[in-house]
């Protein structure tokens, strides 16, 4: 089965174990992820806050060099990057006139036929169902599935899992022994690109998802994307000089906890990457 | 073709029906024969030639009778008759529906719904030489129409075969019979007959079931059936109109949706 | 060969100054037809229509036309004037020389012209129309209101005190509606049942009502003053006369844990069962979904200790007809539910309830004895959070409309928290506060300034449950757009008004419109709040969109006095510009050929089927045969008419025709 | 608006009693002016229209023909304009196709609180049907028998 991949830059930069463990997974379920040739960003929040031509255009190229490289489907995932390709093909499909201009900038055709995935999707259509009797040692934790604000909204074009209390991470974890605790913080925003100009609103915003998580006793975080990983993980030092108690929990993209189940080694799935440290068991 | 005459012959013989309405070979080409007789069945004959549209008796009582009455049915004629019992103008319990299939099975319809059910399996198509003539039009200036179509009908001389022909015109009164007012100028002459056109096209608005009779019986040859195929066309398009089908909830222009197009109204 | 008059109004100058109407009724004098033709300054005065009548009767007038004002102004004053001459009303026309030619041309040869082709061309028409008298349609003084709630009520109460016989149904066992169920109403803070069950009780003691409950209406058919509707009276398994409503039967009934309807689902109540123990009639009925007989074929404990033996399991659903001559729909509203807002927890937090909710708790009568209790827990709230426009105004719930009534009854639920719960807090989140109404605004100010209401103005963003406490996280606009966070032990959703369950069906079965939420459609927005466009069938309360009590019991009265109106009178007169299906002789009897096309064309369900016989009473034919109480001249079926069948009158075929000819060979 | 120089189209309008006619009693209340050469008919409503009067209004010498009545969801019998737009969208497309000149027929939806836009529509429709000129090929074809009475 052979399908588009789109990493996107996150996932040659800040998260490489997600790109390490989403490709890892893949090779477990032999599901072959050729990435698309000479893609380019999507432009994510930056390209839409400035220009709209570039911010449609951008994200339209990927998709028109993957239906010239033959994808019916492609796999996307970085947060953002599904939310921007995901948005610019509905934007495309509901507006003659607006794809018209589009493709005359790209001058590459562009039929929007293809199908874009986020890594749930990818899972829950692959590898849900192979799942269990691959698991080697179960994943028994109590975990707290966060998915941020880009995954699943807006919801009228995604059409992905429900708005408010979303439930397919959660559903996947039990899969593999986890026990997600039911919480509040599923969707709220973790500060995303503020990471940078306003650390301390990030160590806020994520202190309290971290909260949460913790006053539930998770044992870990669950994400799917790269910028929730980095604030939740990266931006620890900050957030638990702002708790008043410090938060110790390790944050894990879905990848790799199911990478771990089925007994793919923490290296190749780039556990050692992540700055608190992940000792589960 | 010996099961079409075995079937007719057998509800005659069992008085089923009192006639069978179907083809026998003309001079030139098959005509349309009312088989009374069990021993005329052999004269029945059907093929690819027969092309009169035999629905159109079906709502003259007069040549009905009192008696069950059986019907050979082409395409056409099926599609005629869903559309005219749709329009109350058929008794289900007085007929026997038959067609005969390429393979020449007979088949014989218990009803009228029946029929619906086995023209879904049939896309109503337009001959080449129709559509080719429809799109040379469209391709002319407005102009360019008008003149051909009033030289095409200063042909016409008012005969009214079109009408004759067509089972949708089963009107007891025709709106050109209609004198206070006068519609319709009674005499042949071009306005007379672009207003006659004009009233035979609205009146087959979402029908017509493109039988192609009409332009069949005019003695002169005028195209006046593109008439009612470019409407069909359009219908289809605008109002997803399909010949055979009718829409349950009415007519084309006696019904309507709150989002009909309206970019021609200012 | 006709007589024709033609009048020409100066209208002082407003005509003449721009139109040179004594040569306009010089030229109209030379058409032939025209017998007598005139000027005059003013046509409308008392010596003008005098000019008029008598022209009519020394000329012996057989049409007349008066080229004057807009018809929309004066078509009935001379109307009238020809009728009191002795001429048939519709044998005069108007022509428009004042709004359509003097006041929006220049002075001019031009103008004058066109004055005269205005006249010829309705001197053309006129000379077509045809004498035509009213119609009469008798009315069967007889309503038939449905919904027992405030509206129902009300309106029930007003025909039947102006003389009238009134049929009330009623979906539930008993009627009272939503407002038996308030605690408290605004701005007066009164008991609500307090004042609401005299009227019940009045209701049910009412010479004039008939009151059916537990009953549902079947189907309606016939028109305006002669309606027909057949109602389905629902099995209640008692025999109404038998029982006393001792109510032995439901302290007796096994099954005691069926949630309450009357208390939003708050509180049990058993298989056979009151609503509420002030209901009308206050007699139980056994609900079969629930009763253990019923659904498991034994326990009839009801029956063992029925004391008059009143109990029949028997009993089967009785379809009536009653013939009636309007109907009053007050079928009220209903509110969403909670799970319908994830974002506050899903229904799945016992302590996120809704108004409805709410008011149970309030009041004396409802499961917690008007003590504010937690449904979870039965611990008293210490502090509470009300959310206004949970849903409303909120297009991503399909809601974007006010629910009108939830800014007065939060401001009252909060309170009546704090009057109940001393040292309470409670907080409102709002968006804006829309108090309009008498005393109302001044009852929203007391909540917040003397009862120490906290208001809010924000969304609320997400409700969670944590260490007990409900969490609130919500936007204070008004300081910065500051996060507010409040760990409170209840929250209270003002959740949207919504058209009732069924709404939908029963707009069908009544041929009256409903807009996209379902609620019933009013004929005019403005002039027509509580007719529908169904001749006959008026509007009363929630049904139509959420409002308050005042407002329903307004409308209730006026729908009332719509129906008594009609009944006033023992037959309806209507002007007979109406479509017509033509008839002749035999064999032909009629040019209609029965496609009954033209019925699906008719907005209002005005044209019927008419069979002919023969002497033998066998069907010859069947034709279109139009309504003359439900038809009201729109004249679509008369355009649609493949065979020109169908005619209207006063706008004949004949007669536009010949106008417009007239209009354009001068 | 009054060039008598030019050529001066014959302009008839076939309105509902219920929003444009008494639109245009609002153009005449409020004093604004238009054309002469153009006259109104009064229908109750525009289901009431039938197709074959625009034809005949054509064959009596009319150059340009104005039909209107109330928005969508206005109309005063609930849908008898939607009847009406129906009819007009598969009349238009017949007559398009028979080469008839469909710039002639102006539709339109005026209320009666449009008495601005009623002179509007009726000042442009005359100039662009004074653009297009007399409708002669419907008239040759019209005269083509010396014009004999048809009404009666």
């Amino acid at each position: 089965m052979r399908i588009g991949f789109y990493p996107g830059c996150s996932l040659n930069g800040t998260s490489r174990e997600y790109n390490e463990s989403v490709k890892a997974l893949a090779k477990a379920f032999d599901l072959d992820l050729a990435e698309i040739k000479d893609w380019n960003c999507c432009g994510a929040t930056a390209a839409h806050s400035v220009n709209k031509d570039l911010s449609l255009s951008l994200p339209a190229r990927i998709l028109a060099l993957a239906e010239q490289q033959g994808f019916e489907e492609i796999v996307v995932p970085c947060a953002s990057c599904y939310n921007r390709l995901s948005v610019v093909q509905h934007e495309l499909t509901h507006d003659e006139a607006l794809k018209q201009c589009v493709t005359d900038i790209l001058e590459i055709p562009y039929n929007g036929t293809v199908k874009i995935l986020n890594v749930v999707q990818m899972i829950e259509k692959y590898m849900q169902d192979k799942i269990e009797e691959k698991i080697v040692h179960p994943f028994s934790h109590s975990v707290a599935c966060y998915y941020g604000c880009l995954l699943v909204r807006p919801h009228n074009i995604l059409q992905f899992d429900r708005l408010e209390d979303p439930q397919s991470m959660d559903t996947l974890m039990t899969k593999i022994g986890a026990t997600p605790i039911d919480w509040a913080f599923k969707t709220e925003c973790c500060g995303a690109g503020l990471s940078v100009s306003r650390t301390d609103l990030v160590a806020k915003l994520s202190g309290n998802i971290l909260k949460d998580a913790a006053d539930r006793n998770a044992k870990a975080v669950i994400v799917a994307c790269p910028m929730c990983h980095s604030n939740l993980d990266m931006r620890r030092p900050a957030i638990n000089s702002y708790l008043t108690k410090p938060v110790d929990i390790p944050v894990l993209y879905i990848t790799q906890a199911i990478g771990l189940a089925i007994g793919i080694s923490p290296k190749e799935l780039g556990i050692e990457r992540h700055f608190v440290t992940v000792n589960l068991n | 073709m010996n099961k079409l005459i075995e079937k007719a012959t057998s509800l005659l013989q069992e008085g089923v029906v009192t006639k069978v309405i179907g083809y026998e070979e003309g001079t030139e080409k098959p005509r349309p024969f009312f088989c009374e007789k069990a021993e005329d069945t052999s004269k029945l004959i059907y093929n690819s030639r027969c092309i009169n549209n035999l629905a159109v008796y079906l709502t003259k009582p007069e040549l009905l009778g009192t008696g069950k009455v059986a019907v050979v049915a082409t395409l056409p004629t099926l599609r005629s008759i869903v559309q005219l019992a749709f329009e109350n103008q058929l008794k289900e319990d007085k007929l026997v529906i038959l067609t005969v299939t390429d393979s020449e099975e007979v088949i014989e319809f218990a009803g009228f719904a029946e029929i619906e059910t086995y023209l879904k399996d049939f896309k109503l198509k337009i001959d080449q030489k129709e559509q080719d003539l429809i799109d040379k039009l469209e391709g002319m200036s407005k102009e360019e129409r008008w003149t051909f179509w009033v030289e095409e009908l200063s042909q016409c001389f008012k005969c009214y075969a079109c009408r004759a022909a067509c089972p949708m015109c089963y009107c007891t009164r025709c709106v050109v019979e209609v004198n206070c007012p006068q519609w319709v100028q009674p005499w042949a002459s071009p306005l007379g007959n672009i207003e006659w056109q004009i009233n035979r096209a609205m009146h087959l608005a979402g029908r017509c079931t493109g039988c192609g009779s009409c332009a069949e019986a005019c003695p002169v040859g005028i195209p006046i059936d593109l008439l009612t195929r470019k409407m069909m066309e359009d219908l289809g398009e605008e109002f997803g109109v399909v010949p055979g089908q009718p829409n349950k909830n009415g007519n084309v222009l006696s019904t309507f949706k709150p989002e009909d197009k309206e970019n021609f109204i200012r | 060969m006709s007589k024709i008059g033609v009048f020409i109004c100066h209208c002082g100058e407003n005509i003449n100054g721009t139109v040179d109407c004594h040569k306009v009724a010089e030229e109209i004098a030379k058409v032939e037809g025209v017998e007598y033709a005139l000027d005059y300054k003013y046509m409308c005065s008392d010596p003008g229509q005098t000019l008029i009548k008598q022209a009519i009767k020394e000329k012996g007038l057989d049409g007349v036309v008066v080229g004057s004002c807009s018809p929309r102004m004066h078509e009935p004053t001379f109307r009238r004037a020809c009728a009191e001459a002795g001429l048939n009303p519709y044998l005069c026309e108007m022509a428009n020389l004042r709004e359509h030619c003097s006041w929006v041309h220049e002075k001019g040869e031009a103008t004058t012209q066109k004055a005269i082709d205005l006249v010829k061309s309705l001197v053309e028409k006129v000379k077509r129309n045809k004498p035509l008298v009213n119609i009469e349609v008798p009315v069967t003084k007889k309503a038939l209101v449905i919904g027992g709630g405030i509206a129902g009520i009300q309106a029930s109460l007003d025909i039947a005190n102006a003389g009238h016989k009134v049929i009330l149904i009623e979906k539930d066992p008993s009627i009272g509606g939503h407002m038996s169920q308030l605690s408290e109403t605004f701005p007066t803070l009164d008991c609500s049942q307090c004042i609401l069950t005299p009227r019940m009780v009045e209701v049910a003691q009412h010479p004039n009502i008939t009151l059916y409950t537990y009953a549902e209406l079947e189907g309606l058919e016939g028109f305006i003053g002669n309606f027909k509707a057949s109602i389905r009276l629902k099995a209640k398994s008692i025999d109404e006369k038998l029982c006393t409503g001792c109510g032995l039967c439901t302290t007796k009934c096994p099954n005691k844990k069926i949630p309450s309807e009357f208390n939003a689902g708050l509180g049990t109540r058993t298989a056979i069962y009151v609503p509420f123990p002030q209901a009308v009639p206050n007699k139980p009925v056994i609900d079969k979904e629930h009763c253990t007989y019923y659904q498991k074929g034994k326990c009839r404990v009801c029956e063992k200790f029925c004391p008059t033996g009143a109990i029949t399991f028997n009993q089967e659903d009785r379809i009536i007809t009653e013939e009636i001559g309007a109907v009053v729909i007050t079928t009220g509203f209903n509110v969403l539910k909670t799970d319908y807002f994830p974002e506050y927890g899903y229904g799945k937090y016992k302590d996120v309830i809704n108004g409805l909710q709410f008011e149970r708790l309030a009041s004396a009568s409802g499961p917690t004895y008007g003590e504010i209790r937690r449904p979870s827990d039965g611990k008293i709230p210490q502090k509470i959070v009300f959310i206004a426009c949970a849903g409303s105004r909120d297009p991503a719930k399909g809601i974007p409309y006010c629910s009108k009534i939830c800014c007065m009854y939060t401001a009252k639920h909060a309170m009546l928290y704090q009057h109940k719960v001393h040292g309470g807090e409670s907080y409102v989140f709002y968006m804006d506060i829309r108090a309009a109404g008498k005393n109302y605004d001044e009852f929203v100010r007391r909540a917040i300034e003397e009862d120490g209401v906290n208001y809010v103005r924000g969304r609320v963003a997400r409700v969670y449950e944590k260490d007990g406490k409900l969490i609130v996280k919500g936007v204070d606009t008004l300081l910065g757009a500051k996060p507010v966070e409040i760990e409170a032990d209840m929250v209270v959703l003002a959740t949207a008004g919504i058209a009732n369950k069924g709404a939908e069906q029963l707009a069908q079965k009544l041929h009256v419109s409903y807009d996209s939420y379902n609620f019933f459609a009013e004929a005019h927005p403005k002039l027509k709040p509580v007719e529908t466009n169904t001749a006959g069938i008026f509007l009363a309360g929630a049904c139509q969109s959420p409002k308050d009590i005042p407002e329903t019991v307004g409308m209730a009265s006026g729908a009332a006095v719509k129906v008594a109106g009609l009944f006033s009178q023992d037959k309806l007169v209507r002007e007979p510009l109406i479509a017509v299906v033509n008839r002749s002789a035999p064999p032909i009897f009629s040019t209609c050929v029965g496609c009954f096309m033209c019925q699906t064309a008719c907005p209002y369900q005005a044209i019927e089927r008419e069979e002919i016989k023969n002497r033998n009473g066998e069907i010859i034919k069947t034709v279109a045969k139009i309504n003359p109480g439900l038809c009201q001249g729109c004249g679509t079926c008369v355009a649609f008419c493949r065979s020109k069948s169908i005619d209207i009158q006063g706008y004949s075929n004949e007669q536009v025709y010949a106008e417009v000819m007239a209009l354009l060979n001068n | 608006m009054d060039n008598i120089t030019e050529f001066e189209p014959k302009i008839v309008a076939f309105v509902c009693n219920w929003c444009t006619y008494a639109g245009a009693d609002l153009t005449g209340t409020s004093r604004l002016k238009y054309a002469t050469n153009f006259k109104i008919i009064r229908f109750p409503c525009t289901g009431r229209i039938d197709y074959m009067l625009l034809l005949k209004a054509f064959a009596e010498g009319a150059d340009g023909i104005i039909v209107s009545g109330c928005h969508p969801n206005d109309c005063h019998y609930t849908s008898g304009n939607f009847h009406a737009r129906r009819r007009w969208v598969v009349f238009r497309g017949l007559l398009d196709f028979f080469g008839i000149d469909v710039r002639r027929i102006c539709f339109s939806w005026v209320s009666a609180a449009e008495g601005g836009k009623w002179a509007d529509l009726v000042n442009s429709t005359v100039a662009e049907i004074r653009e297009l000129g007399a409708y002669k090929e419907y008239q040759k074809v019209a005269g083509y028998l010396e014009k004999e009475e048809c009404n009666e």
